[in-house]
């Protein structure tokens, strides 16, 4: 099966790290994917927020020329892009008015056949857990892991068809496969506010704050999550966090493809681990001395 | 705050955020789960609930207006949860977007929209997202020029902002894009 | 500890008749009636709580059925304390016993006093059927208020 | 002489192990007048009643005391086996030591002593027990239902079809009562007059059912299978037995205006003669003596009279007394709905076009007086946009009642529903508190109205109505968004609170059961038995019970016509024989036991000399209706009332029992 790769414009700037881990572990598996020719941004968070049609003719076109590429899957790692993706799908299926007018718009048709997976879904169903388990070669034994899944992979459900809504579990799974332990807490799919990181700072960090420090309280070592947004908020804001509500965080913030390459036996440096802005130079080292 | 019904405007906007939002504003039974569990309640000048209430008494001018429509973070956390299955998050978007259309700026809360404006524009003239140059052109535009400035430097050392964009290639296909829809 | 083992040797001895109706451990009579004290009073038993063992229960149809010279006569014959009671005001089984006996105590009582029984001595008390727990302790501070009264012989049934 | 068998019980360990049961044995065969006294392991068990009945019968027992658990759990048990050998089953007493000694006392010694105490007590009360007899009342198998609305006709129809005869007593002059007022009913909008004629007409036309109508309830004595009741039958003016209902006589009234229809609730005239609506049961005129010409003015007009063909106006007609005797009544009086004219700031009365409730029924009633279209008082127009208020009354301590009305909710939501079907493009408003649609599909219901309908709903009542500019301007508030809220109105209705029926106080007190303090006829357990009034033989059904919509109705007269029927199943109606009993020869006839009797179980009797004089009056006990409460005993001056199974000298002998 011919795989689609859209990256989205997050893993191209700032969690530039996602990209080159996820590419990484890919080739680790021996799995290949192909980037969209000449993909564009989703619109992501503005787009809906003030122009819905323009929210559903902007991934629209990336799905059309996968589609006229003759792919029939999509991975878009990014959890708002695949979000995006989705909800395009969604309404081009259900709208067939609006999907007139962006097909004419585009000049492309789009056939609604694609099938749109988020990280999580791309792990678990194409590539499988046993592929994964077999790849597996320093068990991250030891290590706590609190899996954070956010809004944007599990909601709305009717859209996303992804697991359970209000407990997910897969990136849990994931995170048992390597080794480590997945730590129960209670805001994995509370929302970390990535839509006004930047005009809502303050909102922001109240949120985020409650997931590092409940995720914290719970015993986590690491933080895995598998959204640059996400990341963002919960990676960059940190230190502002602990400044904020003066209460030390140091909790390193991995995507899950780094987790498994981690666990693959690649080198940090080779997952771009040195690219977050918390350190995890004290987990990694925690890492080092539960494999001996 | 006082409210003088007027039967026809009422309709009028109730007919149009219904066609928006593919959904009926009276299957609202106002339970208030949504605002129960919304993320950013406790910055909203109206609760979810009371936001759907007013639409649905044509309430335009102080939905537009308020504060909340803008503090949503679109979090689907309210439509997941509805009883009734009702488009809360969506109504939020409608919102916004009448709002934009109206050329109504929010007074308190320009920033949030400002971001998606400029965020837009990032993405009409190059087709993707130029992390530094919408930042930049964002703080122009909202004057909060310092701000999260401190994270610059360490973000452009670890290599997190790029210093230049990409721009795709078939950008005429995106301005046709915005043309239609904008 | 051992003052313990000690007063309940007391006890044991003061009480080889069991019930010698002496001021410490004086005889009490309840008049109580059949539909809410009693199974109150029952509920106490079917939940196996414990509680003191000077009371004597009479059963009556309602408290509307007390006449008062029955009260009268237990003092006669020896009781240091008279405890009656029936359904909550409003749930009579026979709608209005309990409003009956309730009125007609309030008149009588200084017919009591005049007789010399310490009113202190006499208790009313609205105990339902699902209140085991309230029989138990009205029956306990009951008897550890008869108790506590002064040990005049005098004060039972005697004019001053 | 008294021969006494005492047995007490062990109870496997759950007695023994606090009680020395040995010791209760010993003890009890010291009494005097104990002639057995045995102890065994469980007496409930089969062989222990074979050695309670063995001993009864061995030793010729005249009473028996069981030591034992509580009464309440096995004294019909020992009761049963006493009677199979031929004792009378208030010969068995029994000594509670396992709820009240064993299981709440821990002291063996003081324990046992208690158990001997209270064994002692049943020892002394037993010797003084009297047998008693169940008391056998005769029944009148014939029942009387007042009130023709939808619960006294279901009640009078279950009873009919079960066999019996009813009277159906019915003020008005048609049976139909508030339903048949009524446009489409809630939630399945099937027409009132589609379902309830049928059933007007069947109560009228069944062998069994006698029919009153225009008729009240005038007295009412006796008891349970024997009370005799008094009905006046109002001069109708009109012969019943030769109406044909043609309708010549109300076409010829002269009296064609300002009489207002009451069944329409002033909403169009009546004349003088006339039948409430055209489906009435039975379908003859009353002629309003108050209003018409003929008694106004001399006897001069009688129209009517000439142009009736069968000649049956009858202008010299007087009220009619008729005495019946019945077994068993159903009180089913209803409900009115609350004056709203405590509510000066929403205009009722003042402006037109505020309307009841009621009032709006009758304006979407096919058979109303706009013939189903909806049109405002005050102009006739077709109003565009109403407001419907709820809770007006209701839920209002100030100025009207505490309770919810209950049927407001459902009747508003139908109300909104119909304007919307039957005005195209219209648009209601509802103002409410709670929204209560309790029952089978009642939710889904008012959802409708709202989803499908587009009704409007606004949590908060209404401050004030006042007229403007030919507009109602109500108002009001919505709770959920804070904010206050204007609506320009073409009409507004009220949803007025229910209430007691007129009058119903004066029957409960001369049917003698009780009412609560709206007026409302209580039952005699408000869960248990709820179609049973505080009175034997009286049942209840309907609104006059408290607020219900027409299947809570239904219903309950169902129930009250199971009860009857039930009752008159066997030939007499038993009473327990613990009931009170006069010593005629020392009564006084002070009658203070009938003033503390909560059962009127206390009457007069007059004692008469062979040449029929009254030498004498006593109180004397209805059996029927005698509880066995045992107040009647403690207001006798001359201690000539006794409760038996309770009586003085038991209970003095059971205090002595106890002396220290």
């Amino acid at each position: 099966m011919k795989l689609a790769y859209y990256p989205g414009c997050s893993l191209k700037g700032t969690s530039f790290e996602y990209e080159v881990s996820l590419l990484k572990i890919l080739e680790a598996m021996d799995i290949e994917v192909k980037e969209i020719p000449d993909w564009n941004c989703c619109g992501a968070s503005a787009a809906h927020s003030i122009n819905h049609n323009l929210s559903i003719a902007l991934p629209a076109r990336n799905l059309a020329i996968a589609e006229k590429d003759g792919f029939e899957s999509v991975l878009a790692p990014c959890a708002a892009c695949s979000n995006r993706l989705k909800n395009a799908d969604y309404e081009l299926k259900r709208d067939d008015i609006l999907k007139k007018k962006i097909t004419n718009s585009l000049e492309m048709p789009y056939d609604s056949q694609m099938s749109i997976n988020n990280m999580l879904e791309f792990l678990i169903g194409v590539v499988g857990k046993d592929k994964i388990k077999s790849m597996v070669k320093k068990p991250l034994t030891g290590l706590k892991a609190a899996s954070y899944y956010g809004c944007l992979l599990v909601r709305p459900p009717k859209v996303m068809q992804f697991d359970d809504p209000e407990n997910p579990v897969t990136m849990d799974e994931l995170v048992s496969l390597t080794g480590a332990e997945p730590v129960d807490y209670s805001y994995k799919t509370e929302c970390c506010g990535a839509i006004n990181s930047l005009s809502k700072p303050d909102v922001v960090m109240a949120l985020t704050g409650k997931v590092l420090y409940d995720a914290k309280n719970h015993g986590a070592d690491v933080v895995v999550v598998a959204c640059p947004l996400c990341h963002s908020n919960l990676d960059v804001r940190q230190k502002e966090i602990e400044r904020k509500y003066e209460e030390k965080i140091g909790l390193p913030v991995l995507f899950i493809t780094e987790l498994l390459g981690l666990s693959f036996g690649i080198t940090p440096k080779d997952l771009a681990i040195d690219g977050h802005m918390v350190a995890a130079d004290r987990v990694l080292k925690k890492i080092e001395e539960l494999s001996k | 705050m006082k409210t003088v019904l007027n039967e026809q405007s009422r309709r009028n906007f109730v007919a149009q955020v219904e066609s928006m939002l593919h959904d009926k504003l009276s299957k609202c039974y106002q339970c208030g789960k949504c605002s129960a569990g919304c993320p950013v309640n406790f910055e909203m000048d109206y609760t979810p609930n009371q936001i759907i209430k007013m639409t649905e008494l044509g309430m335009e001018d102080t939905v537009l207006n308020s504060k909340t429509i803008w503090l949503c973070v679109s979090c689907n956390t309210c439509s997941t949860r509805c009883p009734k299955g009702f488009e809360v998050t969506g109504i939020m978007d409608v919102l916004r977007e009448i709002a934009e259309r109206k050329g109504i700026t929010s007074k308190t809360e320009k920033e949030v929209q400002m971001f998606h404006e400029v965020f837009l524009e990032n993405v009409k003239s190059h087709g993707r997202i130029f992390e530094l140059e919408l930042v930049g052109k964002y703080k122009l535009k909202t004057k909060h020029l310092f701000r999260d400035m401190f994270l610059a430097p360490k973000m452009l050392e670890k290599g997190k902002l790029k210093m230049h964009g990409e721009t795709i290639s078939n950008l005429n296909q995106i301005a046709k894009i915005f043309k239609d829809f904008e | 500890m051992e003052d313990m083992n000690v007063e309940k040797e007391k006890q044991k001895e003061g009480t080889a008749s069991a019930n010698t109706g002496s001021q410490s451990d004086p005889r009490l009579i309840a008049f109580v009636c059949n539909w809410c004290t009693y199974n109150g009073a029952d509920l106490a038993g079917t939940s196996r709580m414990k509680y003191s063992d000077n009371v004597r229960v009479i059963k009556l149809p309602c408290t509307g059925r007390i006449d008062p010279l029955f009260i009268v006569e237990a003092f006669k014959k020896g009781a240091k304390g008279v405890l009656v009671s029936g359904c909550h005001p409003g749930d009579c089984h026979y709608t209005s016993g309990n409003y009956h006996s309730r009125r007609k105590y309030a008149t009588f009582r200084d017919l009591l006093g005049y007789l010399g029984v310490d009113l202190n001595r006499v208790e009313f008390s609205w105990i339902s059927a699902s209140e085991g727990n309230k029989w138990v302790a009205v029956i306990n501070e009951f008897t550890d208020k008869i108790k506590s009264l002064p040990d005049k012989t005098t004060d039972i049934f005697t004019k001053k | 002489m008294s021969r006494i068998g005492v047995f007490v019980c062990w109870c496997g360990s759950n007695i023994a192990s606090t009680v020395d049961v040995e010791k209760v044995r010993e003890e009890a065969a010291k009494i005097p007048g104990v002639v057995s006294a045995v102890d065994y392991k469980y007496m409930c068990s089969d062989p222990g009643q074979n050695s309670l009945r063995n001993v009864i019968k061995e030793k010729n027992l005249t009473g028996v005391v069981l030591a034992a658990c509580s009464p309440h759990m096995h004294e019909n048990t020992f009761r049963k086996a006493a009677v199979k050998e031929g004792l009378n089953p208030y010969f068995v007493e029994i000594a509670n030591i396992r709820e009240q000694v064993s299981w709440v006392h821990e002291d063996k010694e003081r324990a046992t002593a208690k158990a001997v105490d209270l064994m002692k007590m049943m020892v002394e009360k037993v010797k003084r027990d009297k047998p008693i007899e169940d008391v056998r009342v005769p029944l009148n198998k014939k029942a009387l239902v007042i009130g023709g609305g939808i619960s006294g006709i279901q009640a009078a129809l279950d009873i009919a079809n079960g066999g019996v005869e009813v009277i159906l007593v019915e003020k008005e002059p048609s049976i139909g009562g508030r339903m048949i007022q009524l446009d489409e009913t809630f939630p399945t909008l099937d027409c009132s007059s589609c379902i309830m004629t049928p059933k007007m007409v069947e109560a009228n036309q069944h062998p069994n059912i006698k029919l009153y109508t225009y008729s009240e309830i005038e007295d009412v004595s006796g008891y349970i299978g024997n009370f005799k009741v008094k009905i006046k039958k109002k001069a109708r003016s009109v012969v019943e037995k030769d109406c044909t209902g043609c309708g010549e006589c109300w076409n010829a009234c002269p009296m064609h205006k300002n009489v207002k229809s009451e069944f329409n609730l002033n909403l169009s005239e009546r004349t003088a003669i006339y039948v409430p609506f055209p489906q009435a049961v039975p379908l003859v005129p009353v002629l309003d003596r108050s209003v018409c010409l003929h008694f106004k003015k001399g006897g001069k007009c009688q129209k009517c009279f000439d142009a009736c063909g069968p000649k049956c106006i009858d202008f010299s007609m007087q009220d009619e007394i008729i005495e019946e005797t019945v077994g068993a009544i159903v009180a089913a009086t209803g409900y009115d709905l609350m004056e709203t004219s405590m509510y000066g700031e929403y205009g009722y009365g003042k402006y037109k076009d505020v309307v009841s409730g009621l009032q709006f029924e009758r304006l979407l009633s096919a058979s109303g007086p706009t013939e189903g279209v909806i049109k405002r008082p005050s102009d006739g127009k077709t109003p565009q946009t109403i407001v419907f208020v709820q809770c007006v009354g209701s839920r209002d301590p100030e100025k009207g009642v505490p309770y919810c009305s209950k049927v407001c909710c459902m009747y508003t939501a139908k109300h909104a529903k119909l304007f919307a079907h039957k005005v195209h493009g219209s648009q209601s408003y509802v103002f409410y508190i709670d929204i209560r649609s309790t029952s089978k599909g009642y939710e889904e219901f008012v959802r409708g109205t709202m989803e499908q309908d587009g009704a409007v709903y606004l949590r908060g009542r209404v401050s004030k109505i006042y007229e403007d500019n030919g507009k109602l301007i109500v108002k009001g508030a919505d709770t959920l968004s804070g904010n206050q809220v204007e609506i320009a109105a073409d009409m507004v209705v009220l949803a007025t609170g229910v209430i007691p029926k007129k009058g119903s106080d004066k029957l409960a007190q001369m049917l003698g059961i009780s009412y609560d303090k709206y007026g409302f006829l209580t039952e005699s357990h408000p869960k248990l038995r709820p179609a049973e009034s505080s009175t034997a033989g009286i049942y209840l059904a309907g609104m006059a019970q408290g607020p219900r919509d027409i299947p809570e109705s239904v219903v309950s007269g169902s129930a009250a016509a199971s009860k009857i029927l039930g009752l008159f199943s066997k030939s007499e109606y038993e009473v327990e024989g613990t009931i009170s009993s006069v010593n005629e020869a020392t009564c006084v006839a002070c009658f203070y036991c009938q003033r503390v009797c909560a059962y009127n179980a206390i009457t007069r009797k007059e004692i008469k000399d062979r040449s029929g004089n009254v030498v004498k009056v006593v109180a004397s006990v209805n059996p029927g209706l005698c509880t066995g409460c045992g107040a009647c005993v403690n207001a006798c001056f001359s201690k000539s009332i006794d409760v038996k199974g309770f009586m003085d000298d038991q209970i003095y002998a059971e205090i002595k029992s106890l002396a220290v």
